[in-house]
């Protein structure tokens, strides 16, 4: 069973690698929202595997956090305000697609090298799943600086995040209480993320970050 | 008792100093007169000179200030002080350590200061000329002397003039290139302070080139006569500085009777006479700088009192 | 109680409490009478106890530590022979300048930014020479240079004060980080801040050269060493005259205190080439110092200049007393060090009465400018007595004290050749030429400041309607007169009492001066060399007055008013007078040349073109462009460059962000 | 003593929370204003009650030792004299119509969940707890510092959320690196992040992961500290939010950020085999102070010129902390409570001074020792201090960290001072152009609450004097322990 159970929790960390792969791969604002939910819904599915093999029950309230906000309640809220505020649909990218793969790609090894390499005593399956939260997290980073409109930069943020929750539930025992708090203020984030963009919208009348970037203060 | 032969000897030194100085600058512009074959005044017009001014009312600048009329005084009497302190035909004057031979330079620039602001008071073109020129040219001859007093006091172990005289004298001198040296810095050096020939003209009242003569432009009467009685003593002050540092032979000491005294005396006027007779030829043999050459010429000064000096630092280790 | 540390610091707090009731007081009519009378009557206190401790023979050392200041350390604080005589200094100036400061306060334009500064200024002062740790020495340093900075900008209005203030004050902090490098070395990293630990320490021979050099940096940027003196002449001509004359006087000798007490108390045994180092800058300061004096306009930057000439005479004195201990002889670096301190109380005394003339001539006329001043002479007669005897001080000339420490220093100069190094056997004549041929050129400067500014003829009505000073100014400058003309013929007294200190630091004395006869001063041996000040002051007065009564009893006594003697032509106008500017122009042209890069240029017109002919002189200040002048261009061309990281994209930001995050993984991931 | 068990520790927490609840449901700006200042006033007072009442045990979630029992009392000191400074701020804002009681509602509630944020990072015993706490500050600081909704306002306040999550969820990551590395010696759950439990084990800790947690930590919690390459937010985030935010943020949070970095210093140093941090804070520290230093010379406003400033002092700090030893561990902690001091007093009369100017732009300042003495010699003093001259406490931080560094790294020491005169020449140009010279724009006085100016600046001339003995036993104690 022990083998079993390892491979099938390597199999959803090695998919939500993945996803996020196909993340930095999309170029329309809502097919990368819809892959987004799919990334929320391969975390879910992590996490309530691990819930089952470490028998921690509270692991399922997170997954069901996850499911709850991160597969439906933010993609619904995220595609309401790009219909509402009219916002152009392409993602622009400031590094052309091919570079971004390739750093992507190099991002992976490293951290698969760096965690590997720090972490010997620690048993196999949190060792693989802090591996693959680095590359999520160090490919959400990537999307970040790669992307121009504010809303790809929020999913990225928001990827990053769920590389986050990976990692604290491969690390056994997590107290539920950080577990619970964790997930709650990244919810909080996005509310603010939500509220900003109106403010933004309303002020700027678009979302493009290119904008957003004339007002820097105290000019040249 | 022998405080009152010694305070007698330093009133006759004094006396001496005083009676001799108008008589060396006659017989020094005779000699130049007789050289430019003309007969030239007596060698005692410079005291009729001086008792005719003495005798004359002074005619003042309306601005003139308190100091223009002190200044005078104030100048006579430190050139007459410095000169007094040079042993001319003894050594070891009663006086003769209350001040060394820096205190002596520094008596003679003090002498000059106050010429230099009385010059400036009357606030005609002059004064300032005459005051600006004359402190550029000590800016460069004071340094100089003071270096050959350095390699002279170095040379003698001490600034005392009576010890440094009674060492030149000694055989331990030697023959030595620093002493030759400052000899010619402070005969430059010299010529430079009483306004001779080559720096400044002191017969003259050409506007461009006196300098020493355009601080006492406006000077009359009394006053004038103490001025050149002054210089008088400073050319008189010069010479016997000259013999005393680099011919101090048959200076009477202390110990030995009148005789000695009497020798002293002799020999001190034939060292005036000749150091009259060499300036007079020196000065008709050359032509005035333009005053820019002047520091030129006191720059070499400068540094042939600063090589003198370094020359006896290095010889000193080596012997 | 009277040779405790305590008597002194309670006048210090005094004078900090004055400081808060000045505060309080703020623009009250009389706030001016009331503060400058409290520090008046602090300073006379603490003076008159300095005084006593010098002259009492007690030999040890009283020290006191307070619970204030490094906690594990405390505020040490100590009165020996040395801080005793710069006490005197600080407190005779300090006194001085009160009771000049209750006459010229009256004119001050905004008092409540000078009185609350003042007191403190004099307080913090006291603290400096008081102090006997790291710690409180370097607070109480930086709390001087800040009152400073606060009344150099007393008229803040005008912008070259403001340009002053900001380039002392960088300046000042500049030189405290120099001193607390020096500092962190001495104590070691352990940080054994206190004095007598540093004292006990045992610091290797590279350790004792790099504090040197440190000090030198620190303490002689304070004091105006040449490459680092260029606040000087921009800060003390902006601050108050009486404040300048604290500045100049007193401010640069609490600076060599500072020098003298970590070089020659704490760090030891120095090197024989510091003190060449100490000699050549201390040479080429003073001859910059005042061919740069030579060259000024302004009675008060003249003034400052001047003061960088005589800190550089001071630094000379105190290279040879250096050089001789390097080499183990104690008794000629006695007299050097008695020759500097001696005239650091010289320098004291005519820099500060200089000074108060010069607030004298801005109180009666309106201006610094001397080529609007002239004729003074008449109509601020004793102003015009009081500057000619501080003109005849600074400049060395026989009876008074300023000749009394050049005669000293000559005869350090001339004991050099036992040194054995061959460098300083070069050095040191080279520095007795460079400070005799800086002597020359003060007497040059000093008869340009006093002819131009007090004779010949008033240039312009400003000088005209010029008025003498109110009393208590003349009370001040006529103290100070008094204490030059003491210190000139009774050299002996000073030098005895500075013996003690001398003893402390080096170990060695110079022979007891009283008992030379007629007191004269005696430094060696008589045969060496003896100056008697009184004798000579006596002779040339009798001889004088012989004079003068035998013209007057022989001679005629008539005299008669007629115009000054013009070649002839008709009208006499003020412009035939010689101005500031003529009056250095020989001297511009021998030297200029080479301190200054002087040009001139005659800007002549074309035939037929009728505007006037010009002469353009043009001067460089060497120091500025050759090291402030490029590091503010490199400074601000940085600054420039490094502008664009303020304006950059959010995601440019993150990217600088990532790009660290992954740099450290990658280095992590290989180098571990 | 009192009837209740008084526990300070859960006052301190309680009462903002609570006050927040109330704040929020009242409209109104008086009333909320006054509220805002009792409340912190309230835990000002349960925050000094710490020192009288006997250190309670540290337990699952709280602790009060030697390193956070000033920093409390100094959060909560500086949070009351800010809101006494907010009230008569805003008030002007709000008559001169910059600001509307409408984007006021959630002003005060805002400003006391911030303060809980702030006094659970310092109380808490769990680095998750502590994670969360620093969240929450920055979440409601972002809202703040948004609040004027003009173009630049928001653009600061999208780049401060976005840097600061960035860096928050780094932090996060390395937290749960710690946690991985304790759970083989202290057990699974709670006991694994509890900071006491954590330091008893240290020497069981699993140094390779220690060292990589302390990476992100560094990078995570330093850019909340405002280092050098994550300090893009702080300049524009103190320039557009209103200045009680900008000196809550250089006085207080910057102070948060980097005690969760001491924090995890401690834990390192007692971590035998871990590597010394000191060599990348150092470079980190050296960064910031060059610079913020040569940034200071062009800058244009008066609130992004003091912005930059903290990121010099923040260099400064985490440059004494990376050089380690006894004396620069002190003279950092000393250091960080003086800044904050003087750092606030100093935005509290540049925001007098910008309201009074009606600008923040330094060329449109000047003669302020002229027409508003009082605040213009407030600045003056303030910039004195801050630059760390006499008689003020930054000095002694400065003098003891400057002569260690020589002693033990000269080169490092004269590139230390060199950032420290740039800085200096900076600050004394823009100080003599603003506070002398012809007073320029309105000379209206200012109706201005000098009292919290005057008690900053009173404290730091004290502590430059005379520091209290139980403060310097604490200090020492904690020095010694930060390795």
């Amino acid at each position: 069973m022990d083998g079993l159970a390892l491979d099938i929790a390597h199999l959803f960390a090695g998919g939500l690698v993945l996803v996020s792969f196909m993340l930095l791969y999309q170029d329309r604002l809502s097919a990368l929202i819809n892959v987004y939910a799919l990334h929320a819904t391969v975390l879910a599915l992590s996490v309530a595997w691990q819930a089952y093999i470490q028998g921690a029950p509270e692991l399922y309230v997170t997954a069901g956090i996850a499911i709850v906000f991160k597969v439906v309640v933010i993609p619904v809220a995220l595609h309401r305000i790009i219909r509402q505020l009219g916002i152009h649909r392409e993602v622009e990218t400031a590094v052309g697609m091919g570079l971004t793969m390739l750093a992507g790609i190099g991002l992976v090894a490293l951290s698969l090298a760096v965690m590997l390499q720090f972490t010997p005593g620690a048993n196999p399956l949190a060792r693989e799943d802090l591996a693959f939260a680095l590359a999520v997290l160090l490919l959400g980073l990537l999307m970040m600086v790669t992307r121009r409109n504010a809303v790809s930069q929020v999913v990225g943020f928001m990827s990053l995040e769920n590389g986050l929750v990976l990692a604290a539930t491969g690390a056994k025992g997590m107290p539920l209480v950080v577990e619970i708090s964790v997930t709650f203020s990244i919810i909080i984030a996005f509310i603010v993320i939500g509220i900003f963009l109106f403010r933004i919208r309303e002020r700027f009348d678009t979302v493009d970050v290119q904008a957003l970037d004339d007002f820097r203060g105290d000019r040249r | 008792m022998e405080m009152m032969a010694a305070l007698a000897v330093q009133g006759v030194q004094m006396a001496l100093v005083l009676l001799l100085a108008p008589l060396l600058t006659g017989i020094v512009r005779k000699i130049k007169a007789r050289l430019m074959r003309r007969r030239g005044a007596s060698i005692w017009q410079p005291y009729r000179d001086l008792l005719r001014l003495m005798r004359k009312d002074v005619v003042l600048a309306e601005n003139a200030s308190w100091l223009f009329r002190t200044a005078p005084y104030l100048i006579f009497a430190t050139t007459w002080v410095a000169a007094s302190l040079i042993p001319t035909f003894a050594t070891g004057l009663l006086f003769a350590w209350s001040a060394d031979l820096i205190a002596i330079v520094a008596l003679v620039g003090s002498a000059r200061f106050f010429l230099a602001l009385a010059g400036m008071d009357v606030g005609t073109g002059f004064g300032g000329i005459g005051a600006s020129r004359e402190m550029m040219i000590a800016s460069l001859a004071e340094p100089a002397m003071l270096l050959v007093v350095f390699t002279v006091a170095l040379t003698a172990a001490s600034t005392q003039l009576s010890t440094i005289a009674a060492f030149m004298a000694s055989d331990q001198v030697g023959l030595r290139v620093s002493l030759g040296m400052a000899l010619v810095a402070l005969i430059m050096v010299a010529i430079a302070e009483n306004s001779r020939i080559p720096v400044d003209n002191p017969s003259t009242h050409l506007e461009l080139t006196m300098i020493h003569e355009a601080m006492m432009l406006e000077y009359s009467g009394r006053h004038l006569a103490m001025l050149e009685f002054a210089a008088f003593l400073r050319l008189l002050l010069y010479i016997s500085l000259i013999a005393c540092l680099f011919a101090p032979w048959w200076l009477a000491s202390s110990s030995d009777g009148p005789t000695g005294y009497v020798l002293g005396i002799v020999a001190y006027l034939l060292k005036l006479l000749a150091g009259a007779v060499l300036l007079a030829l020196f000065e008709t043999a050359i032509a005035k700088m333009r005053v820019f050459r002047v520091p030129q010429f006191l720059g070499a000064a400068l540094m042939l009192g600063l090589l003198g000096t370094l020359l006896l630092f290095v010889t000193r280790s080596i012997t | 109680m009277i040779d405790s540390v305590a008597a002194p610091l309670w006048c210090a707090a005094a004078l900090l409490a004055t400081a808060a009731l000045a505060i309080v007081l703020g623009r009250s009519s009389a706030a001016t009478r009331l503060v400058y009378g409290a520090t008046t009557a602090i300073s006379a206190i603490a003076l008159l106890v300095a005084v006593l401790r010098l002259l009492s023979p007690a030999p040890d050392a009283s020290s006191l530590t307070l619970p204030l200041g490094l906690p594990w350390i405390g505020a040490h604080f100590r009165l020996d022979a040395l801080s005793a005589f710069f006490l005197v200094v600080v407190n005779l100036g300090g006194a001085t300048a009160s009771l000049y400061g209750l006459g010229y306060g009256k004119h001050e334009p905004a008092p409540h930014r000078v009185l609350p500064f003042f007191p403190a200024f004099l307080a913090a002062m006291n603290l400096v020479v008081l102090c006997d740790d790291a710690f409180s020495f370097l607070l109480s340093w930086e709390f001087m240079s800040l009152t400073s900075w606060a009344l150099v900008l007393a008229h803040h209005r005008e912008p070259e004060s403001q340009q002053a203030g900001f380039v002392y004050l960088l300046m000042a902090s500049f030189g405290t980080f120099a001193l607390l490098l020096a500092f962190g070395l001495l104590s070691g990293p352990d940080g054994s801040y206190a004095f007598d630990a540093m004292r006990a320490g045992i610091h290797a021979p590279t350790t004792r050269a790099l504090v040197l050099v440190l000090l030198l940096i620190g303490a002689g940027s304070k004091a105006g060493l040449v490459p680092l003196h260029v606040w000087l002449p921009l800060a003390h001509p902006a601050a108050p005259s009486h404040v300048s004359a604290l500045m100049s006087g007193v401010m640069t000798k609490v600076a060599i205190y500072g020098f003298i007490r970590v070089v020659f108390d704490l760090v030891g045994e120095p090197a024989w080439w510091t003190g060449l180092l100490v000699i050549v800058l201390g040479s080429l300061t003073a001859v910059l110092g005042i061919l740069s004096a030579l060259m000024e306009n302004d009675l008060k930057r003249l003034l400052a200049y001047s003061t960088i000439e005589n800190v550089g005479v001071i630094f000379v004195s105190l290279g040879l007393a250096l050089a001789f201990k390097a080499n183990g002889m104690d008794m000629a670096a006695a007299l050097a060090l008695v020759a500097a301190l001696f005239h650091v109380f010289n320098h004291s005394l005519f820099k500060s009465l200089l000074f108060f003339g010069a607030g004298a001539i801005l109180t009666g006329t309106g201006t610094r400018d001397m080529d609007k001043l002239g004729g003074l002479i008449h109509r601020m007669p004793a102003t015009s007595v009081l500057f000619l005897l501080g003109c005849v001080a600074i400049s060395a000339l026989p009876p008074l004290n300023g000749f009394a420490s050049e005669w000293l220093a000559f005869q350090a100069v001339l004991l050099s050749p036992d040194l054995p190094q061959w460098a300083l056997k070069v050095a040191v004549p080279a520095a007795g030429g460079m400070l005799a041929l800086s002597a020359a050129l003060a007497a040059a400067c000093f008869v340009k400041a006093y002819g131009i500014s007090f004779l010949s003829r008033p240039r312009t009505t400003l000088a005209e309607a010029a008025h003498e000073v109110d009393r208590f100014s003349l009370a001040a400058m006529a103290i100070l007169a008094t204490l030059c003309l003491a210190a000139g013929l009774l050299p002996g007294f000073v030098v005895d009492t500075l013996a003690p200190v001398t003893k402390a630091l080096l170990g060695g004395r110079l022979p007891m001066q009283a008992e030379s006869p007629w007191l004269s001063l005696v430094p060696v041996a008589a045969t060496r060399g003896s100056f008697n000040g009184l004798l000579v002051f006596l002779f040339i007065a009798l001889s004088g007055a012989l004079a003068a009564w035998f013209i007057h009893r022989f001679g005629s006594r008539a005299l008669r008013r007629a115009p000054a003697w013009t070649c002839g032509f008709p009208e006499f106008t003020t412009a035939m007078q010689y101005s500031a500017g003529s009056f250095s122009q020989p001297i511009r042209r021998v030297f200029g040349g080479v301190a200054f890069l002087a040009r001139e240029q005659v800007d002549m017109p074309l035939p037929g073109d009728i505007r006037p002919a010009r002469l353009v002189v043009s001067m460089t200040d060497l120091s500025w462009e050759a090291i402030y002048a490029p590091l503010g261009r490199v400074i601000s061309l940085v600054a420039d460059h490094m502008n664009f990281l303020q304006f950059l994209t959010i995601r440019r930001y993150l990217g600088i962000v990532f790009l660290l995050l992954v740099a450290l993984l990658l280095v992590v991931a290989i180098w571990k | 003593m009192s009837l209740v068990p008084f526990d300070p520790v859960l006052a301190v927490l309680i009462v903002p929370l609570v006050a927040a609840g109330v704040l929020a449901l009242l409209p109104g700006y008086r009333l909320t204003a006054r509220l805002n200042v009792l409340a912190s006033l309230v835990t000002l007072l349960s925050a000094l009650a710490l020192f009288v009442v006997a250190r309670p045990a540290p337990n699952a979630y709280f602790v009060v030792d030697d390193l956070n029992i000033v920093f409390i009392v100094l959060n909560t000191f500086v949070a009351f004299t800010t809101s006494l400074f907010s009230a008569s701020y805003i008030a002007h804002e709000l008559e001169t119509g910059r600001l509307s009681t409408a984007n006021l509602r959630f002003y005060h509630a805002m400003y006391q969940v911030m303060m809980l944020g702030m006094n659970l990072a310092f109380l808490s015993n769990n680095i998750g707890l502590m994670w969360v706490a620093v969240e929450v500050a920055t979440l409601t600081t972002v809202m703040m510092v948004g609040i004027y909704r003009t173009h630049e306002a928001l653009e600061a306040a999208w780049k401060y959320f976005i840097l600061g999550s960035v860096g928050i969820a780094l932090a996060l990551f390395g937290t749960i690196l710690v946690y991985m590395a304790a759970q083989p010696a202290v057990g699974e759950g709670l006991d694994a992040m509890t900071w006491t439990l954590l330091l008893r084990h240290a020497t069981a800790l699993d140094p390779s992961l220690i060292n990589l947690a302390f990476i992100f930590l560094l990078l995570g919690y330093g850019t909340k500290v405002g280092l050098v390459p994550m300090h893009a937010w702080l300049p524009d985030a103190h320039a557009e939010g209103p200045t009680p935010i900008s000196a809550v943020l250089s006085g207080l949070l910057l102070n948060v950020a980097l005690y969760a970095v001491l924090r995890f210093k401690l834990l390192l140093a007692a971590t035998p085999g871990a590597f010394a941090p000191g060599a990348l804070m150092m470079t980190l520290g050296l960064l910031s102070l060059l610079f913020a230093a040569f940034m200071l010379y062009r800058r244009r406003d008066i609130k992004r010129l003091f912005a930059y400033s903290s990121i010099e002092h923040m260099g400064i700090i985490v440059f004494a902390f990376g050089l380690g030893g006894s004396l620069a561990n002190f003279a950092g902690l000393l250091h960080m409570v003086m800044h904050s001091l003087t750092k606030s007093a100093i935005f509290y009369s540049v925001g007098h001074i910008a309201q009074v100017k009606g600008t923040q732009k330094l060329s449109e300042i000047r003669g302020l020792t002229v027409s508003h003495p009082v605040l213009g010699w407030t600045l003056v003093i303030g910039v004195i201090a801050i630059v760390g001259a006499p008689p003020f406490g930054m000095f002694m931080s400065e003098f003891l960290l400057v002569s260690t560094t020589f002693a033990r790294a000269p080169l490092l020491a004269v590139l230390l001072v060199f950032g420290l005169l740039v800085a200096f020449g900076a600050l004394l140009l823009r100080l003599t152009g603003m506070a002398f010279g012809e007073p320029s724009g309105s000379r209206a006085p200012a109706t201005a609450s000098h009292a919290p100016t005057f008690a900053h600046l009173a404290l730091v001339l004290i502590a430059g004097i005379y520091l209290p003995p139980a403060l310097v036993v604490w200090f020492q104690h904690v020095a010694s322990q930060l390795g």
